[in-house]
């Protein structure tokens, strides 16, 4: 397969300052509307669990570019709000928005193909599968081979120049016949889900399963293996969870480069010092409340704010 | 690489050795005995459910077979009896008539025991001519709607039996409404048709129960509503067993008639003291207690002839008979069973076009379960 | 088709249904409480049944008793044949835990694997009857339909005035036997220190077996009441069919097994409604129809009430089997 | 037992497989596909005693090779349901069923079917819907039936899928049986059509005597489907059925579409049991609804179990070995059944990952054994 000879890519040691990417990642680029433009609407948003209510009329909107922070104490929803906007739950009342379209109430599936994706708080890797192929999984979101087109690769396409086979019978057939999508996507997407490999820094162990990973690793391809469905917003759950100052350094270029590549990022976080470090904006919950919203500077001067994190100073950690 | 070179090594070392062993032989997969014309080693096969719920309606007529084949006096020729156990699933049993048809020191075939699997196998038998005659497979189809040159059997078919059954119940009982049950399955249903095509109106309401049924209720509250003067249940003992005792604890007391599908020897024994009186029709002549044959079957075996016992006897005859006439191939032997006429134990055995015995050849008889004991009543004509 | 006969002897449909579903519950008991404590169909359970038939016939045989026997010695045959029966059965319950799914559980396997076990535990067990025990004791082992002598014999006991239903006393039996078994069975499950430790299991395991619960205890508690239950249907079956064979478990666990998830498998109370629901619309159905209709029926209940209730009448969840 | 496997262990087969050159590969995957053409008229010693003809009471060799094939696509077809997918099938008989019924009833001259379509269009009365015309009915049939099936019930968890499937298969023969107007009940139907061929010595070239050509055709079909197994396991779709096993809501999270899936695999499996059906029907050209109990349905699944399910290679060894050696050893007909379940018990106890697992699914396994053995150690 291909994807040998793609083996090495950023070596990296974990614990250790991640070398910098410098691997061309202009593919990687998603195509993204207008920047600045409101993309994600959570609008008066309520939801309740029996008697306990778990949000209660959240509001607030993410804007098209933005690295947006969401924070707050253990139990303020964030998770929970999450789950509203990745189509786990549906809200009791209120509406969710992306692009102008409601999506609450639509499938998990369905809002991944609309454009959000998300890692999860407590890792939720594919553990039997390797890390590209975690990826691959991925990258089969944006596939569109049907089942019957796997069987039976009856989808011809006309491949371009570097697509077509080195061999000369194979490269003459396809030139008539044109390649199947199936060959094609499969190949294109071992060819990304590497390059993603390589974007988080952990190509090396690209063929290991998930399961063996460091943590580190695992943390990582995570947000590889949502990148690769091409969100325009991308959602970060607690991302740099067990991460030593170092890794959070490193952590918060990713979401930098992340956002580079014309991604949305919402971030939840507790650790105050990265989320001040890389947000442009912070919402802030607490007991499923909206308590405040701003730059990083004026949310860390809110009074409420310091409140709801003195009051529960070992979550502040 | 080192190590897959090994690999092809212990390949190659794998394929001489092969070589050098293929060299020791081949087995002979016809199975002994090749046939010629001059020497008389034949086999005989019999098919048919030797094991399983239903192999007491089959394993009699074996041992009939093989009685026969004992008290046979043929210098000449050596012939063996082979059983193949079907359970009487015409999925098991196509593989075995394969084998029989493959196999040309097999002259002829005894059965099948039910219909179903010699609706399965027939056409094989047919291709490969091999004679079948079958001691217990009753369907009206096998010779009247669909039938092959080959087969050949000693029970007339279902349209027959159904016929007698209810004459039966109209003539002896004396019912006139008479509640007919069945099993939903290829025996009962079908006979059941023709009990309820011949009583006509004087059947009163017509039930379907399950293989493996046991509770019987809602038959039992129709019958309570039907009042019915006779009952017939076309089926097999497991299911006759818990339906005739709910009949008579719910206090009908109407006499209960089977077909032969209750016909063994453990119908008594299943149904118990609720079973007492009820009569089982099977169109197989009683055999007298005191003939050469029950006590020849007695001393083989350790038991009274059963089901088609003699049946079985009478199949094994024919074909012998066709080999003490010089028959040596499945040609001869067919052309020689289609032409046989003789005094069987069960009948008086000739085969019209069909292969069916001449109706007017055939006896239907009505036993009694006296404590236990299926006893003969009266016999009866279609 | 015919309504006119299930609407003219509606109440006496009813009490057929409730009859054949009282048994169908008892055996559906040991599923449920097998799968509410282990998350696993004990698809051997149906043997476990088809075991307590004969050792019902076997309690006859050594008495020596038959039909037309005195009071007293009916009842107390009849007992011991209760005893008989659920000893044989809890015991071949067991056996089969030890022997067959121990193994498994150590070794952590996916419900899957019990699955084809029980399935080869439940062949075992018929072959010893239909094969085994017949070369080495000859009758009344063997593939052949045995008769249980009725030593309790079936004899009105009054008629409800009125509708006009005769009422007998085997039907009481079954009727109330079956309730009461089930009544106990719950009773101990809610009430008793070990019933505790069966919930504490069944709600979580692992902080049961923190909180001192010995888990293996438990399962064997929960094999052994389970099979208690089929010994105890084992002998209302043979009150009113008179027989047994060797392979009559199969459709009697089948349809014990949808009535448990019917009900709501995992669930003692739901295991109760599920077999009479389903004994009835099986009864239903066969008036309507007739009985080769019924198993379809019982069947499009199944899907019908899973569409609507996915985890069943009742919801599962024997740690719960308050609610 | 166990030190057997771990010798064949030793030898790690697999490796050696796949570090043998790209030549070498091929040319021993076309020298194993060339045996099995030739498996019927094996008869070197020692090698023969794999017959099962070796005595006259045996049964007739290419038959069981046939019937033995026949359960192998079975058994692929159903590892795409219970081994790719992780769906519990307990009614897979009733698809296999279904391709039986439907050559039937549109192939045989005398099914009801095919008389009701003479009637109405005056056709002759030799007149039924050719061979060719009855595989896309057949396959189309069991397709159809598993996307019924599957709609409503898919959503329900994995023991409640089991009893409804179950179910199914039950309610497919039923129907089968009692409508006697449509199938002709009980009775079942003759004169099932086989596949056209030359005529060969007076008999028609799929005829029931020489049931090596039954083999030859079943196994050609059974290469083929093996093929696109193997292109569905290593595909976007292989991937997506493992996500979906290992976390569902995960995996629809990452914009997997579970149901949409899963229901794929249904109607794969569906149609790939009701192309066995076909085939089996055929051969037999006699099809009865007691042909399809439901112990066959355990019998499929015990297959895939005990072969290692999710490994194609695996579940094709367990249809091979619960088919062929009752066969085999027909001499001791009457324990065959009991030899069978303890050899059921036995297996699952010493191996429960099956006899030759996917590598995946030997991980899961040990896995789950080291919890076991903690939470074991912990009481």
């Amino acid at each position: 397969m291909s994807d040998q000879t793609m083996q090495g890519g950023t070596a990296s040691v974990p614990g250790a300052q991640v070398a910098p990417d410098t691997s061309d990642h202009d593919a990687l680029s998603i195509h993204a509307g207008p920047q600045g433009e409101t993309l994600l609407e959570i609008d008066h948003v309520t939801l309740r669990f029996g008697g306990v209510v778990a949000l209660n009329d959240v509001d607030f909107s993410i804007k098209r570019g933005e690295i947006l922070g969401l924070i707050g104490p253990n139990g303020a929803g964030k998770t929970t709000c999450f789950n509203v906007m990745t189509g786990v739950y549906t809200p009791t009342s209120g509406e969710v928005r992306f692009n102008g379209k409601v999506i609450s109430g639509t499938k998990p599936h369905k809002i991944n193909q609309l454009g959000i994706a998300r890692t999860f708080q407590n890792i939720r890797l594919f553990p039997e599968m390797s890390a590209l192929e975690n990826v691959l999984v991925g990258c089969d979101a944006r596939h569109k081979t049907s089942v019957l087109g796997v069987l039976f690769r009856a989808y011809r396409v006309r491949p371009t120049e570097d697509q077509l086979p080195d061999n000369g019978f194979k490269r003459a057939f396809a030139k008539v016949f044109g390649m199947s999508r199936h060959v094609l996507e499969e190949r294109g997407g071992r060819i990304r889900a590497m390059e993603l490999l390589k974007f988080v820094g952990i190509a090396d162990r690209a063929h290991e399963l998930s399961r063996n990973l460091p943590y580190g690793y695992q943390r990582r391809l995570e947000i590889a293996r949502a990148l690769a469905t091409e969100p325009e917003l991308l959602c970060l759950d607690e991302p740099a969870a067990g991460f030593n100052p170092a890794e959070k350094e490193d952590l918060m270029d990713l979401i930098r480069r992340i956002r580079d590549l014309g991604h949305t990022v919402l971030v939840i976080e507790h650790d105050m010092k990265l989320v001040l470090g890389v947000t442009d904006r912070i919402i802030v919950l607490e007991f499923g409340q909206k308590i405040a919203e701003g730059t990083p500077d004026e949310v860390a001067r809110n009074p409420k704010v310091i409140a709801a994190y003195l009051g529960e100073p070992d979550d502040a950690a | 690489m080192i190590r897959s070179s090994k690999t092809w090594q212990v390949a190659a070392m794998a394929s001489v050795a092969g070589l050098v062993l293929s060299a020791c032989g081949t087995t002979d997969t016809d199975g002994g005995g090749d046939a010629s014309g001059e020497d008389c080693n034949f086999k005989i096969g019999v098919m048919g459910a030797l094991s399983g719920a239903n192999a007491s309606i089959v394993l009699p007529s074996v041992d009939g077979a093989e009685l026969a084949l004992n008290q046979w006096e043929n210098d000449e020729c050596e012939v063996t009896l082979e059983k193949f156990d079907t359970e009487g699933d015409p999925a098991k049993a196509t593989p075995v008539a394969t084998q029989i048809a493959g196999d040309d020191t097999f002259i002829g075939v005894i059965g099948g025991a039910f219909s179903g699997e010699t609706r399965a196998t027939k056409s094989i038998y047919n291709d490969a001519g091999v004679t079948m005659v079958s001691q217990s497979a009753t369907a009206t189809d096998l010779t009247q709607e669909d039938p092959v040159e080959v087969f050949h059997r000693l029970v007339p078919y279902d349209d027959y039996q159904g016929a007698a059954i209810a004459n039966y119940l109209t003539d002896e009982v004396g019912a006139s409404k008479v509640f007919v049950v069945d099993n939903s399955e290829a025996y009962g249903e079908p006979l059941a048709d023709r009990v309820e095509e011949t009583l006509g109106d004087a059947m009163v309401q017509r039930d379907k129960t399950e293989v493996g049924q046991t509770d019987f209720a809602p038959t039992i509250s129709k019958m309570e509503s039907a009042e019915p003067d006779a009952i017939f249940y076309g089926g097999y003992i497991a299911e006759a067993a818990p339906l005739l005792k709910q009949i008579r604890d719910a206090g009908i007391e109407a006499p209960f008639v089977g077909g032969d599908g209750l016909y063994g020897a453990d119908f008594g024994n299943a149904v118990g003291a609720a079973g007492e009186g009820a009569v089982v029709m099977c169109p197989c002549a009683p055999i007298e207690e005191d003939s050469t044959f029950a006590a020849d079957y007695e001393e083989e075996f350790g038991s009274a002839p059963g089901a088609y016992a003699a049946e079985g006897y009478d199949a094994m005859s024919v074909f012998l008979a066709a080999l003490d006439d010089g028959a040596r191939t499945r040609e001869d032997v067919e052309a020689f069973v289609d032409d046989y006429t003789g005094e069987g134990l069960s009948k008086e055995i000739a085969f019209d076009e069909n292969g069916d015995v001449p109706q007017e050849n055939v006896s239907y008889w009505a036993y009694k379960n006296e404590g236990g004991t299926l006893v003969p009543e009266v016999e009866v004509t279609p | 088709m015919d309504f006119d006969a299930l609407i003219s002897g509606l109440d006496r449909h009813t009490l057929d249904g409730i009859t054949r579903g009282s048994i169908y519950a008892l055996v559906a008991l040991g599923y449920t409480m097998v799968y509410g404590v282990m998350k696993l169909i004990n698809f051997a359970h149906s043997e476990v049944f088809m075991v307590g038939t004969w050792a019902v016939l076997g309690v006859y045989t050594v008495l020596g008793v038959g039909a037309g026997e005195s009071l007293g010695i009916v009842i107390a045959a009849t007992l011991l044949a209760l005893v008989g029966a659920m000893v044989a059965s809890a015991g071949t319950a067991l056996a089969v835990e030890r022997i067959a799914y121990r193994p498994l559980r150590k070794k952590g396997a996916p419900p899957l694997i019990f699955l084809i076990t029980g399935i080869g535990c439940s062949m075992v067990l018929v072959e010893l009857f239909g094969q085994v025990f017949e070369v080495f004791f000859g009758p009344p082992f063997g593939r052949v339909t045995v008769n249980i002598p009725s030593v309790l014999e079936t004899k009105e006991l009054f008629t409800i005035p009125g509708i006009d239903l005769t009422i007998t006393n085997t039907r009481v039996i079954i009727i109330v036997g079956a309730v009461l078994m089930m009544l106990a069975l719950d009773t101990f499950v809610n009430k008793s220190r070990l019933g505790r430790g069966v919930r504490a299991v069944a709600q979580d395991p692992d902080t049961a077996s923190l909180m001192g619960v010995n888990q293996n205890r438990v399962i064997m508690l929960v094999f052994v009441l389970g099979g208690a239950m089929a010994g105890v249907a084992a002998l209302l079956y043979t009150i009113q069919y008179d027989i047994t064979k060797f392979d009559i478990g199969f459709i009697i666990g089948l349809k014990a097994f949808t009535a448990a998830v019917l009900g709501g498998i995992g669930n003692l109370r739901g295991a109760l409604v599920g077999g009479l629901l389903l004994g009835i619309a099986e009864v239903y159905a066969s008036t309507i129809w007739s009985s080769e209709w019924a198993n379809v029926t019982a069947f499009v209940v199944l899907v019908v009430v899973l569409m609507f209730r996915p985890t069943g009448l009742l919801g599962e969840s024997l740690g719960k089997a308050r609610a | 037992m166990s030190q057997i496997f771990d010798t064949i262990r030793g030898f790690s087969i697999r490796d050696r497989i796949a570090q043998a050159p790209n030549w070498a590969r091929k040319v021993g995957m076309l020298l194993v596909i060339a045996f099995a053409f030739y498996l019927p008229f094996l008869n070197i010693l020692p090698f023969a005693y794999v017959r099962t003809d070796l005595t006259s009471r045996g049964s007739d060799w290419a038959s069981v090779l046939f019937l033995v094939v026949v359960y192998m696509i079975v058994a692929v077809g159903l590892n795409v349901v219970i081994g790719f997918a992780g769906l519990l099938d307990l009614g897979y008989v009733g698809f296999y069923a279904l391709g039986a019924y439907s050559i039937a009833l549109f192939g045989s001259p005398s099914s009801p079917v095919v008389e009701a379509l003479q009637n109405r269009f005056g056709l002759s009365e030799t007149w039924a819907v050719p061979f060719a015309m009855c595989i896309p009915i057949a396959i189309a049939m069991s397709l159809i039936a598993g996307v019924i099936l599957g709609a409503p019930t898919l959503r329900l968890r994995g023991d409640y899928l089991a009893i409804v499937t179950l179910g199914f298969g039950e309610i497919i023969r039923i129907t089968a049986r009692n409508l006697d107007n449509v199938t002709n009940g009980a009775t079942g139907i003759t004169n099932v059509p086989t596949p056209p061929g030359p005529e060969t010595d007076g008999r028609a070239f799929f005829n029931t005597v020489d049931a090596e050509r039954w083999y030859w055709l079943a196994l050609t079909i059974l290469i083929i489907i093996i093929w696109l197994a193997f292109r569905l396991e290593h595909s976007r779709v292989g991937r997506a059925w493992l996500a979906i096993r290992e976390d569902e809501d995960a995996a629809a999270i990452m914009g997997v579409a579970a149901f949409k899936f899963k229901l794929w695999a249904f109607a794969i499996g569906a149609s790939v049991g009701g192309l066995a059906g076909l085939l089996f029907g055929s051969k037999q050209q006699y099809v009865e609804p007691n042909a399809f109990m439901v112990n066959l349905s355990f019998l499929f699944v015990a297959m895939v179990v005990i072969g290692g399910s999710g490994n194609i290679y695996g579940v094709l060894l367990g249809a091979f070995l619960l088919t062929y050696l009752p066969e085999r050893f027909r001499e001791f007909q009457e324990w065959r059944p009991f030899a069978f379940g303890v050899a059921l018990v036995v297996v699952m106890i010493l191996r429960p990952q099956g006899l030759v697992p996917s590598r995946r699914r030997a991980r899961e396994f040990e896995d789950r054994k080291v919890e076991a053995e903690e939470a074991a150690a912990d009481v």
